[in-house]
């Protein structure tokens, strides 16, 4: 049977901006809102818009991710025909790489594409926060009958140099790109999702590779080429909630946004495109009655004897009588001792935050860029204290200071 | 090594002891009651025999049997997904000869060509009327230990209120307690009176396979009807029937006001620790947000599942996943069951709501320890 | 795009026409009688739906419907294990109200709060006696097109022998033949007498759930039993409902004969091919050998599944899945059903011989082609 | 849960001994014995000696292998907790690389074992037919309180020198190894199954990795290691079938086993050590009144109106009117037409041989070992000629000569 769209998730990237986060994690697997990944996003938008194949490229630290995805049950992609696929790089007879660009990684898989005899294909990124419709982007390229089109974000003029950007007429047509202009002829940033019809895709992929000073990348080397040979293509303008959390403190402020739907334009709660995500299973959470909690998502399996505001915690933190957690990520199965000060942080899965230790602190207005992470796996000694831009990767001691 | 680790299987009667709780069963039955947040009451003999290895499961049901049937889809939650063996849900007129059973005899008798073609050397066969982490494993080792043709588990406690008081026209839910000399049976006794703590049965049997068909065939053929009278009791005096003492936490539900109770004392973190003992306990996942607790709410010593939205106050209570707590609703003493919504400025005491209950803003509802009231599923209070 | 591809979801019964092959259904119903080798009945049906992308599905059964379970698993062969939707089988008694149905109007009443969740804009409504790869994408156009508030499809050829001579005391097993003004259906005739080719109806609707929705209540309320005589009947003169012809291969089984009769057609390759119609046909995974062709074995016109063991000779015959054949037995044409074994020096003639049925050596069995003998299900002639 | 023990497969190899039918295809995919892949045999053995949890590790070609595993459900093996899973390389933090040796591969997934928290690994080879209880063999390990056993076969002296040979005593303690050796001082070979104690294997593999000089083999490095530190070594004494079909003939041979099960010792039909394989789904076979089949495994989908004698067609063969096939081994989806002869070969999978083409030949005795064999995919044009040695990987024109 064939398939009329497929999509390929990005998801190769280590994301080092995010540093001890994903030292031992590929971005996409990184925690986000409770109880999501950052990949739940472009596969829950798959699957709510009707695409029921899915291929994640990926080749950094995947075990986490590969677990993760499983069979990929939980986002009702767990098919006989189509269903969703992690795709590593392999060796073959006439040698083998890694994935050069991301225009290679689509290439070292065109078998798995024609596997499916696709019309359409839909290229995402496993490294944004976004709910979006992809059929109805893939509608407006059927409209337009484009070859390739690329979803844009307007944004503000005096922001607009720090994109790549998409020059197009009235019509979307595109006729220019401009990577990080001086002096931007467009406010369209690209957001790095394409829809290729697959013969176009084909052709140009081989193309690509048979260039020996192509570096195989879809923005250098792919769309140049499609525009040089006059090709259709488009850009659809997209309006909803679009978040590249590609630093730690863009993923601090996503999550504090999730607190806020209200403003911020980024609704998890919403019964009608739903995120999916691999449940922790673990039992319900206990509030116990010296507890305070105001403002904020827990996950099942938290245990709360201390204070907590304004934060999210993932599944199975506990918070010991008289910690307090503040403006704070707390990634899963984080144990916070008596009496710590937990404050506009994230906190890796795992760790210990020592008794009476205290974690980040207030920025100064101006400064909530400031946010102080504590990786997955660090112990935090007793009475230590973790300053407000510390990054910590290893274990610090009783009473030792970051 | 074709079989499971312990070299057991297992048979789980569903509709145990329905006649207790008729408000519950009115849409499900005795195996699919909701319990401690979000877990249904098989959920936690289901995990014990996976955590012992044992996956080859039949559940035996009755009627009103469909959310069960949900609850447990194909088995997966439980990893309970076999080729041989795995999840086996009998349900009535399924096959000729299988009627709506009244006894564990004929319910029995009606997987006997199944029994038959298993390989495993011994069945449990248990009810699901209680909640506890079960070590299956240790049973067998006393089993095989103490060279008995049957092993009983039991717990040392009260007889409950509700069995006590039972109408003598329920037939089907009767109860035993054992008198025991050393570790062997001397006697059961049917739905005794005696008050204080007794040997009282938990209806969890292990013997072997094929002991078991042998029993059943000559039961059934006889035209006899339960287990525990027809066929153990006999064997007493020839055979030899050993008790197993349960020492760890269990929930037993045997009347309404036992279901409340069971729930609120969940909210000692003692008993939570103690219920769940340190292991793993499946449910079927619901794709649930996280709990928001929003400003200006207060929640006190309260179990609270994912997909909830507070708003309100809630102090001593059990929400099940996705309930919704309006603000300036002040909820104490409730077990609330999942999707239940309850608007703004209501006042609510010591209640039941069952699933998807819908109270309007302002509402006051008030019960007693003694007499928790009783919400039925899907009810509108307008 | 929540919904699937066609906007359409299922209803199947499975054990429609039962009685007219009584010794077919003893241990198991209509969806699951085996066919062309390797597959049930309901296959066919499933697997149509799958390919049109319609993958919310709901089989009704009544009775005997163990093996249908088994079979069906999860749905994971159908590619029908899906988070909503997906494969639902409605027995007797899992809901309060579900009783053991005998109309079509009962049946759908039992599940009128299932269609009332589920979104899909149609709904088909289908019997499982007739395999065929029917194009269900072609039929929503067809009426969309016409504008009817229900379109049937229908077959022209004539009634078949064991209708036209139905007792009328089966009352359940009603059959319809349409009378046409172009494509609009002009009336329904019940149990029609007529000889030579009709509009015979396959029992396969099409309407919009809502629609189905409001008549099923209506006629559940008063009473009524039959959605054709009770509903489509009264609604010919004030509704629109169009006919929809199926040109392609089919194979409906209507009594014992024309069971023997539609797997012997496949037997010519240019049958085989008609039924399949290049689609993929989905079942039940065995773990099955290839089939071995022993030294001295001799196989000619037969249809042969994987499994099978033949040391003998075979002529004219449908072998299901592991069938054995014994040296010097010659099996002319005979169906012969999973795991039957035929031990060497038999003499079997126009025989259907069930599942796991044995027969010991030197044996000879003769029936007619118009009266083949049928051997049931776990047979052993010694 | 941990489990006692996990599996770990080693899948990597290209097999390149069998030419045409691994050149897109990594040879544990290689398909045998009309329905069955080699790997269905290691994986059918551990689902029968009760190892639910099993790791395939493969870096060459793996896209067939690895929707041929899929879930696992086949195998039973398609669990939440354990399990079957394909692991490929991956990159880390610091560094990547593909798999440099057997100790090596298993090196990069020791964070896959921990998972599992196993008391001991059996190391397995996925390119060996051979039907063997690992329960038997994990017995024997404990009751010789070993913290190595390597499973071996006794051959016959005069063939010993062809083989790696464990030389032990008379309670099977190894004592030294042989590799090839010109005088060998034993008769058992390795056949390179190994059960470790995992906390003898993760020290080994990690001192194994710290040293540069090593070549991260089993064979090579750790092995000799183990010997050198007196760690107790057993030999395992294995009498079953077992063949490595690393060669063209000798997986001909195999194959021609299959059907002689009374003399030949590979039994498939085992209803008590079943080997499990995915089923391609097809319809029945069917045998018109033209047919002549004597001696032969047929599978669903074949379709027969020729002669077929003492050979193997897999899913969907297709023989049509006056074609004869005999001796000879014919993937899935093989078309053989009107009037060819197919004799003494391999035919690999949607290969085509034309009207009365000619593929292979009896061989002259004592050159059965001369197996003509035409590459998957590859059509042979009508009345072609395929000679008995022949290794076609290309088409083959009409009347064209090889």
């Amino acid at each position: 049977m064939s398939k009329e769209m497929v999509a390929m998730i990005l998801a190769g990237g280590q994301g080092s901006r995010l540093y001890a986060l994903t030292d031992k994690l590929a971005k996409p697997a990184v925690p986000f809102g409770g109880k999501y990944r950052i990949i739940d996003f472009p596969l829950s938008n798959c699957v709510n818009s009707g695409i029921d194949t899915v291929g994640i490229l990926t080749q950094y630290q995947p075990l986490v991710l590969n677990e993760y995805i499983g069979h990929g049950q939980p986002w009702d992609l767990d098919r006989l025909h189509g269903g969703v696929h992690v795709l590593p790089p392999y060796q073959q007879a006439k040698g083998s790489d890694w994935y050069k660009g991301t225009a290679n990684a689509i290439y070292q898989n065109l078998s798995f594409l024609r596997r499916y005899d696709p019309q359409y294909v839909i290229i995402l990124s496993g490294d944004q926060i976004c709910k979006q419709d992809y059929n109805d982007f893939l509608e407006f390229h059927k409209a337009k009958g484009a070859d390739f089109s690329v979803a844009v974000m307007e944004v503000p003029w005096d922001e607009a140099s720090r994109f790549g950007l998409m020059v197009a007429d009235s019509d979307g047509r595109i006729s220019e790109f401009q990577e990080k202009p001086k002096e931007p002829k467009s406010n369209l940033a690209s957001m790095g999702i394409y829809i290729f019809n697959f013969d176009v895709l084909e052709k140009y992929l081989e193309a690509d590779e048979a260039n020996p000073d192509s570096s195989n990348d879809f923005g250098n080397d792919i769309l140049p080429a499609l525009l040089r040979d006059g090709k259709k293509m488009y850009a659809y303008r997209f309006n909803g909630y679009w978040k590249d959390v590609g630093t730690i403190s863009s993923l601090w402020e996503a999550n504090m946004e999730v607190l806020n739907p209200e403003n911020s334009g980024i609704n998890l709660f919403d019964d009608d495109w739903k995120i999916y995500s691999r449940s922790s299973g673990k039992a319900a959470q206990y509030i116990s009655d010296k507890a305070v909690i105001d403002n904020a998502m827990l996950t099942n399996g938290c245990r709360i004897f201390g204070t907590v505001r304004h934060s999210i915690l993932f599944a199975g933190v506990e918070v010991e009588e008289g910690a307090v957690v503040e403006d704070a990520v707390v990634m899963g199965n984080v144990r916070i001792c008596k009496g710590a000060k937990v404050t506009h942080c994230i906190v890796g899965e795992n760790a210990y935050i020592g008794e009476g230790a205290t974690v980040g602190e207030k920025p100064e207005p101006g400064n909530e860029k400031n946010v102080a992470t504590v990786g997955p796996g660090v112990k935090v000694g007793d009475r230590a204290v973790i300053g407000g831009t510390a990054m910590v990767k290893e274990d610090v001691g009783e009473g030792g200071k970051c | 090594m074709l079989t499971n680790k312990h070299d057991a299987l297992a048979i789980i009667f569903a509709n145990s002891y329905d006649n207790e709780v008729p408000s519950l069963v009115n849409e499900r039955l005795m195996a699919s009651i909701p319990f401690a947040g979000r877990y249904r009451l098989v959920d936690f003999t289901l995990s014990s025999l996976v955590n012992c290895g044992i996956d080859n499961v039949s559940i035996i049901v009755k009627k009103n049997y469909r959310s069960l049937m949900r609850h447990l889809g194909s088995g997966r939650p439980w990893d309970l997904v076999r080729k041989n063996g795995g999840l086996n849900i009998v349900p009535p007129y399924a096959e000729k000869g299988i009627k709506v059973y009244n006894g564990r005899v004929e319910a029995v008798a009606s997987i006997l060509e199944f029994l038959k073609g298993c390989k495993e050397q011994y069945v449990f066969m248990t009810d699901s009327n209680i909640a506890c982490m079960f070590d299956f494993a240790d049973m067998i080792r006393a089993h095989q230990e103490s060279g008995a043709d049957v092993t009983i588990a039991y717990k040392n406690e009260a007889i409950p209120y509700s069995f006590m008081n039972m109408q003598l026209t329920q037939t089907t839910d009767l109860y035993y307690t054992l008198d025991l000399d050393g570790n062997r049976v001397v006697s059961i006794n049917t739905n005794s009176k005696e008050y204080g703590p007794q040997n009282l049965s938990m209806n969890l049997y292990l013997t072997e396979r094929e002991k078991l068909i042998s029993q059943i065939e000559k039961a059934y053929a006889q035209g006899h009807v339960f287990y525990e009278r027809d066929v153990l009791a006999p064997m007493i005096g020839t055979e030899k029937i050993c008790g197993y003492e349960f020492k760890g936490y269990s929930a037993r539900i045997s009347d309404m006001v036992s279901y409340f109770d069971e729930n609120m004392k969940l909210l000692d973190p003692e008993n939570l620790n103690a219920l769940f003992d340190g292991s793993d306990v499946y449910t079927t996942v619901r794709d649930d947000n996280p709990a928001r607790y929003c400003s200006g709410s207060k929640v006190s010593n309260s179990l609270v599942a994912d997909g909830c939205v507070i708003e309100g106050e809630v102090d001593n209570c059990v929400l099940f996943r996705g309930v919704h707590v309006g603000r300036g609703t002040k909820l104490k003493n409730c077990v609330v069951m999942q999707d239940t919504v309850i608007a703004g400025n209501c006042d609510i005491e010591y209640t039941i709501m069952d699933k998807e209950v819908n109270i309007a803003s302002g509402k006051s509802i008030k019960g007693e320890k003694t007499f928790p009231v009783f919400v039925p599923a899907y009810k509108q209070i307008l």
